[in-house]
């Protein structure tokens, strides 16, 4: 059934490959297995992963114990009422609470982390360092970092002198557009690689 | 309706051209060598100053779409903690995370057979273990920072947190020694940084697709909100490079570069024909003119 | 925004003394500081001659056992997970593998839980001060107080696009991105639509808006049938342009090339969350040969846009000129409110750059919060 | 009741954990991890219903025998198969209602679940995401063009950025002196990466923290309701 497995997954890969010519059914039949099977996986593993260990499991060896969790489960339920349309405004509920607690949590963690340290990540002293390359960058750095952020600041009009720091911000971002460029077209490449790598390797047994 | 043909056609020969910019350096390898970069000689740099018998935390956020990039970085981590005596805690925030982690560490025990026979394996529940996934992000971390058995009651195997004997002594995130987050996107290595380091100060490093990378770069800076990363198939090569063997992202450098060059070249014929579209235009608008 | 500053200083100044650490015995315990009262902090400096150290803790019949080894001169080691207000002994063993050299120290701490982290107190002050100004803007914007903020280029653009589409006599292809209406980009993108439908009610140019989503469909259509009645054009408004193509994210593509490929559209805008497909539609607009203007929040997709599109609204600037446009109080405080934040990184860095030049660590110091 | 309600919970626990993210002593860590346990308790459901809404989008499709009709009922079949399989005999070393069924894995070499996992999902997810590197291929040929300053300096970078991230970079500029090695193209990969990216992207990350803080706030304290769906 090794063999048979192969087959299956290298006509899926040619079906989706398919969709380069055209559109036609192999594609949107394979596509639609996979909006299935994905669904599915989702479905299996919330309940083995999470609803069975942290919900099921606790209430049915202890119950008395874990009554409180039967909040989140109401909450939970009340959730699934989203499918309901005259009880639609019950999962409001259970959305404000998961809304409330991760928007905090997000509040502090991300201004922490990307507005604190990143602040203070750029108050170095460039000349602390002996290679010139790394001065050079150091100040690259602080003056970029300064415009970018300049370059987003929208209480005052670009005119002038301040067009200056606004023009060179949008360079550097430029620069790092042209960096990310680079690197998703490597990362899509890789995944191509990856396929023809099963359909040569594993499918076809031309390369070992 | 001319027009719209000669689009779809190009497009058609230019989809050709790849795969066989692809296919024929893994038919033909050119056997190119690549060589580490600091970022990635940092993640091994954090595995290698860790002692035996300590806990860490790899964790799996990601799916099989990206598995050519991240999977061979997986392997690579895995053999270098296990060489290391660490004991690898498995974790996922993405729901495919659990399957990749599992077939991570048989690839992994798989290889090591190959090479010794008579090694001894490393044994689930002893060198390593496999707490599955949990939806949540960031909020699920900062639970792990208060307390790990709250958030995984049991590994995926069913089998009760308190009696798995590595976790003896994990209470909770900190006291872990490192935290790698191999991923793909959103929840996944940011949430690490802002949690696990943000919060807790755990050491975290990260794999993550070369798509999102250069965005992770502002993290490694001297506030050491990042211990390194690797990003994409390249630094998986290198990984696997540093480890001392050629594995598939190493394989897989020399149709990546061909097919990098040919991206480059396309670029530089479409830039030609436009400029002469440009003169051609301009030419016949000085015929209509004049 | 001067006002707010000048407090942020003079909060500043007055935090120097915190940074100071005493000097360091040999061996010491004590209660981590700051913290849930969970953990005891244990510092040590050793004889450069020792190699190996073991760190040991008493138990309750107060027998030593083993829970750190690993060696170096001078360190440390958070022993976690304790009781609150216990107190715990320690040894700290350190010697010589190859001499048999050996030292023992001992210690003892209580642990204590306290009120405030005062790690935090950089970023408590920080993050008040730009709530602060949030909300301050928004109460501005909410009282009528007319807020400034600068016209983005990238609008600019739009009316050339326009005038283009019109003197061809082709029609205008917007497309409001591939999320849903709980996206505040695809808020945005329809707060843009609207003037943009005025404009062409206003020159008699057609207006397609392909959706994704049957929501937002219907949101479009609200916003394009409002523009066409402040235009004084109701009768041009075309319910069927605006339209639902398919949930699905390759499908829906698939759906806008072919309408790119059909109708010859003269302008495009694609604004809103666009993934992995924001390419293949800007490269079938760019062979239509038509003028494109893109904006989106999602950075992968920006480099893209850039290069195939005539103009760019990059991140924030396209949420910058949705509130320009909109004029809501809400959007365009939290906008200020953000600027101020910015404002105050530009001043606080450069700052700390100065102080780092001149060796006043405890600047940034205090920026990073300590650990 | 049905819109003020909602709104305190958002605000009590948002509160909750704002100050408890600056007092470390209990009750805050303790009320902090109860919030943490029912939040990944309330996802669950959350995921289940996103995955029941699919399904119910599908099934009145096939039954309006929508255009596309045969594609979504072999979506649904596929969809059940994978579930039935999953809940009869779990996936890896997990068991399911029937326990670890040995005798399926003894016929198809893996749990059915697994199966399926390995040989379908596995190549539709990568070869679905695979696609993308032809259009970026062929977007390079047709829509890549150089026309403003700025444009430039994104596609010199790509350049660099794409010529240093292969094996042929050392080759083509090995040559160059050592006291000039940060000319080499891994080098200047790298300088680029370090500096002037990073220095962007810190710009991003620093402008969309604070748009983070805004919403978060503007959540916290009821101003911004759309997540209660209903328009404005």
């Amino acid at each position: 059934m090794t063999t048979f497995g192969i087959w299956l997954a290298a006509f899926f890969t040619l079906s989706i490959f398919s969709f380069l010519y055209k559109d036609n059914p192999f594609y949107k039949f394979a596509e639609q297995v996979f909006v299935g099977l994905s669904a599915s996986y989702w479905l299996v593993y919330t309940i083995y992963n999470i609803l069975i260990p942290n919900l099921f499991n606790k209430l049915g060896t202890d119950f008395r114990g874990n009554l409180v969790l039967l909040i989140p489960m109401t909450l939970g339920i009340l959730m699934l009422m989203r499918m309901v349309p005259k009880l639609q405004w019950l999962s409001r509920y259970p959305m404000a609470l998961m809304v409330g607690t991760s928007a905090a949590m997000s509040m502090l963690l991300s201004f922490k982390s990307d507005f604190m340290s990143q602040m203070a990540a750029t108050m170095v002293n460039p000349f602390s360092f002996s290679s010139p390359v790394d001065i050079v960058g150091s100040i690259l750095l602080i003056v970029g970092t300064l415009c970018g952020v300049f370059f987003f600041y929208f209480s005052k009009k670009q005119e002038g002198i301040y067009k200056i720091p606004s023009k060179i911000g949008i360079w550097f971002l430029m620069v790092s557009f042209g960096a990310s460029f680079g690197y998703t077209v490597m990362a899509r490449i890789s995944l191509l690689i990856g396929r023809l790598d099963f359909l040569l390797r594993d499918w076809l047994h031309i390369i070992k | 309706m001319k027009m719209p043909e000669r689009t779809v056609i190009e497009r058609r020969i230019v989809f050709l051209v790849l795969v066989l910019a692809v296919m024929l350096p893994m038919l033909f390898p050119l056997g190119l060598k690549t060589q580490s970069t600091p970022l990635t000689q940092k993640v091994y740099d954090l595995i290698e100053s860790v002692p035996a018998g300590a806990p860490v935390i790899i964790s799996f956020d990601y799916d099989p779409s990206v598995i050519t990039e991240i999977q061979p970085m997986a392997l690579a981590l895995i053999e270098h903690a296990w060489q290391k005596g660490h004991k690898v805690i498995a974790t996922a925030m993405w729901p495919q995370g659990p399957q990749m982690a599992d077939m991570a560490f048989n690839d992994v025990k798989e290889k090591l057979k190959s090479q010794n026979p008579d090694a001894k394996l490393p044994q689930y529940g002893e060198d390593y273990v496999n707490l599955g996934y949990k939806p949540g992000g960031l909020v699920t971390i900062q639970g792990m920072g208060r307390n790990m058995k709250a958030i995984f009651p049991s590994d995926i195997t069913g089998k009760k947190y308190e009696e798995i004997s590595l976790l003896e002594k994990v209470r909770s995130l900190k006291d872990i020694r490192y935290v790698i987050s191999l991923s793909a996107g959103d929840p996944g290595l940011r949430d690490w940084i802002m949690t696990a380091k943000g919060k807790f100060n755990v050491p975290v490093a990260g794999g993550t697709t070369a798509v999102s990378t250069p965005g992770f770069l502002p993290y490694v800076s001297d506030q050491d909100q990042l211990h390194g990363l690797l990003g994409g198939l390249k630094s998986a090569a290198e990984y696997e490079l540093l480890m001392g063997y050629e594995g598939s992202a190493s394989r897989g450098m020399n149709p990546q570069s061909v097919a990098h060059i040919l991206i480059l070249l396309l670029i530089l014929f479409g830039n030609i024909r436009a400029a002469r579209k440009r003169k051609m235009d301009k030419l016949a608008l000085e015929a209509n003119n004049g | 925004m001067k006002r707010l500053l000048s407090v942020v200083f003079l909060l500043l100044v007055g935090l120097y003394p915190l940074m100071t650490l005493a000097a360091e015995p040999v061996f010491s315990a004590s209660d981590m500081p700051w913290d849930d009262g969970t953990a005891i902090l244990l510092k040590w400096e050793l004889d450069p001659k020792m190699d190996s150290l073991s760190l040991q803790k008493a138990d309750s019949l107060g027998v030593f056992h083993e829970f750190f080894n690993e060696f170096s001169t001078q360190g440390q080691h958070v022993d976690t997970s304790l009781e609150i207000g216990d107190s715990y002994k320690y040894r700290l063993i350190s010697y010589n593998s190859a001499t048999g050299d050996s030292s023992v120290f001992t210690g003892s701490a209580t642990t204590k839980a306290q009120w405030f982290d005062m790690n935090k107190l950089s970023l408590l002050i920080m993050l008040s001060l730009v709530c602060a100004a949030i909300l301050y803007y928004i109460y501005l914007g909410r009282k009528g107080k007319d807020l400034f903020i600068r016209r983005i280029s990238g609008l600019d653009s739009m009316d050339e696009a326009i005038g283009r589409a019109t003197e061809k006599g082709k029609p205008i292809l917007f497309v409001p991105g591939l999320s849903d209406l709980g996206d505040i980009q695809t808020i945005a993108a329809l707060n843009i639509l609207s003037p943009l439908a005025q404009k062409s009610a206003e020159y008699g140019t057609e207006l397609l808006v392909p959706c994704r989503s049957s929501m937002v469909m219907s949101a479009a259509r609200e916003t394009v049938k409002e523009a066409y009645m402040k235009a004084g054009r109701p009768d041009a408004y075309r319910e069927e342009n605006i339209f639902y193509l398919s949930d699905d994210q390759f499908g829906f593509v698939a759906g806008v090339d072919g309408i790119m490929l059909r109708e010859q559209p003269a302008a495009n805008f694609f604004l809103g969350a666009f993934w992995a497909e924001s390419l293949i539609l800007t490269e079938t607009g760019f062979g239509t040969g038509a003028i494109q203007t893109a904006g989106t929040g999602q950075p992968h997709q920006l480099p893209f846009f850039v290069v195939s599109c005539d103009y760019t609204l990059i991140g924030e600037e396209l949420y910058a000129a949705s509130a320009y446009i909109s004029r809501d109080p809400q959007q365009l405080g939290s906008l200020k409110g953000h600027d101020f934040g910015k404002l105050l990184v530009i001043i606080l860095v450069l700052a700390g750059v100065v102080a780092e030049i001149l060796g006043w660590g405890w600047f940034k110091h205090f920026f990073e919060g300590g650990s | 009741m049905k819109r003020n309600v909602p709104l305190v919970v958002a605000f009590i626990s948002g509160l909750v954990i704002l100050i408890g993210g600056f007092i470390p002593r209990e009750p805050f860590p303790s009320i902090e991890s109860t919030l943490i346990d029912w939040f990944m308790i309330i996802s669950g459901f959350a995921i289940l219903l996103g995955q029941a809404s699919l399904l119910h989008l599908n099934i009145t499709r096939v039954k309006n025998k929508m255009p596309n009709w045969p594609y979504y009922l072999s979506g649904l079949i596929s969809f059940a198969l994978m579930l039935i399989v999953g809940l009869l005999w779990g996936m890896e070393q997990t068991p399911g209602l029937l326990g670890q069924g040995e005798g399926v894995v003894k016929f198809l070499g893996a749990k059915p679940f697994d199966y399926l996992f390995t040989n379908a999902f596995i190549p539709l997810s990568a070869t679905m995401f695979s696609l993308l590197a032809f259009y970026i291929a062929s977007a390079a040929y047709r829509a890549f063009i150089i026309r403003t300053f700025e444009s430039n300096l994104l596609m010199i970078t790509a350049v660099i950025v794409m010529l240093g991230r292969t094996s042929f970079a050392q080759l083509l500029t090995g040559w160059i002196p050592d006291k000039f090695s940060f000319l080499r193209l891994p080098e200047l990969t790298n300088f680029i990466m370090e500096y002037p990216n990073t220095a962007a992207q810190r710009a991003i990350l620093i402008s969309a923290a604070l748009g983070i803080v805004g919403a978060s706030l503007r959540i916290i304290l009821g101003i911004e309701r759309s997540y209660l769906g209903g328009g404005k």
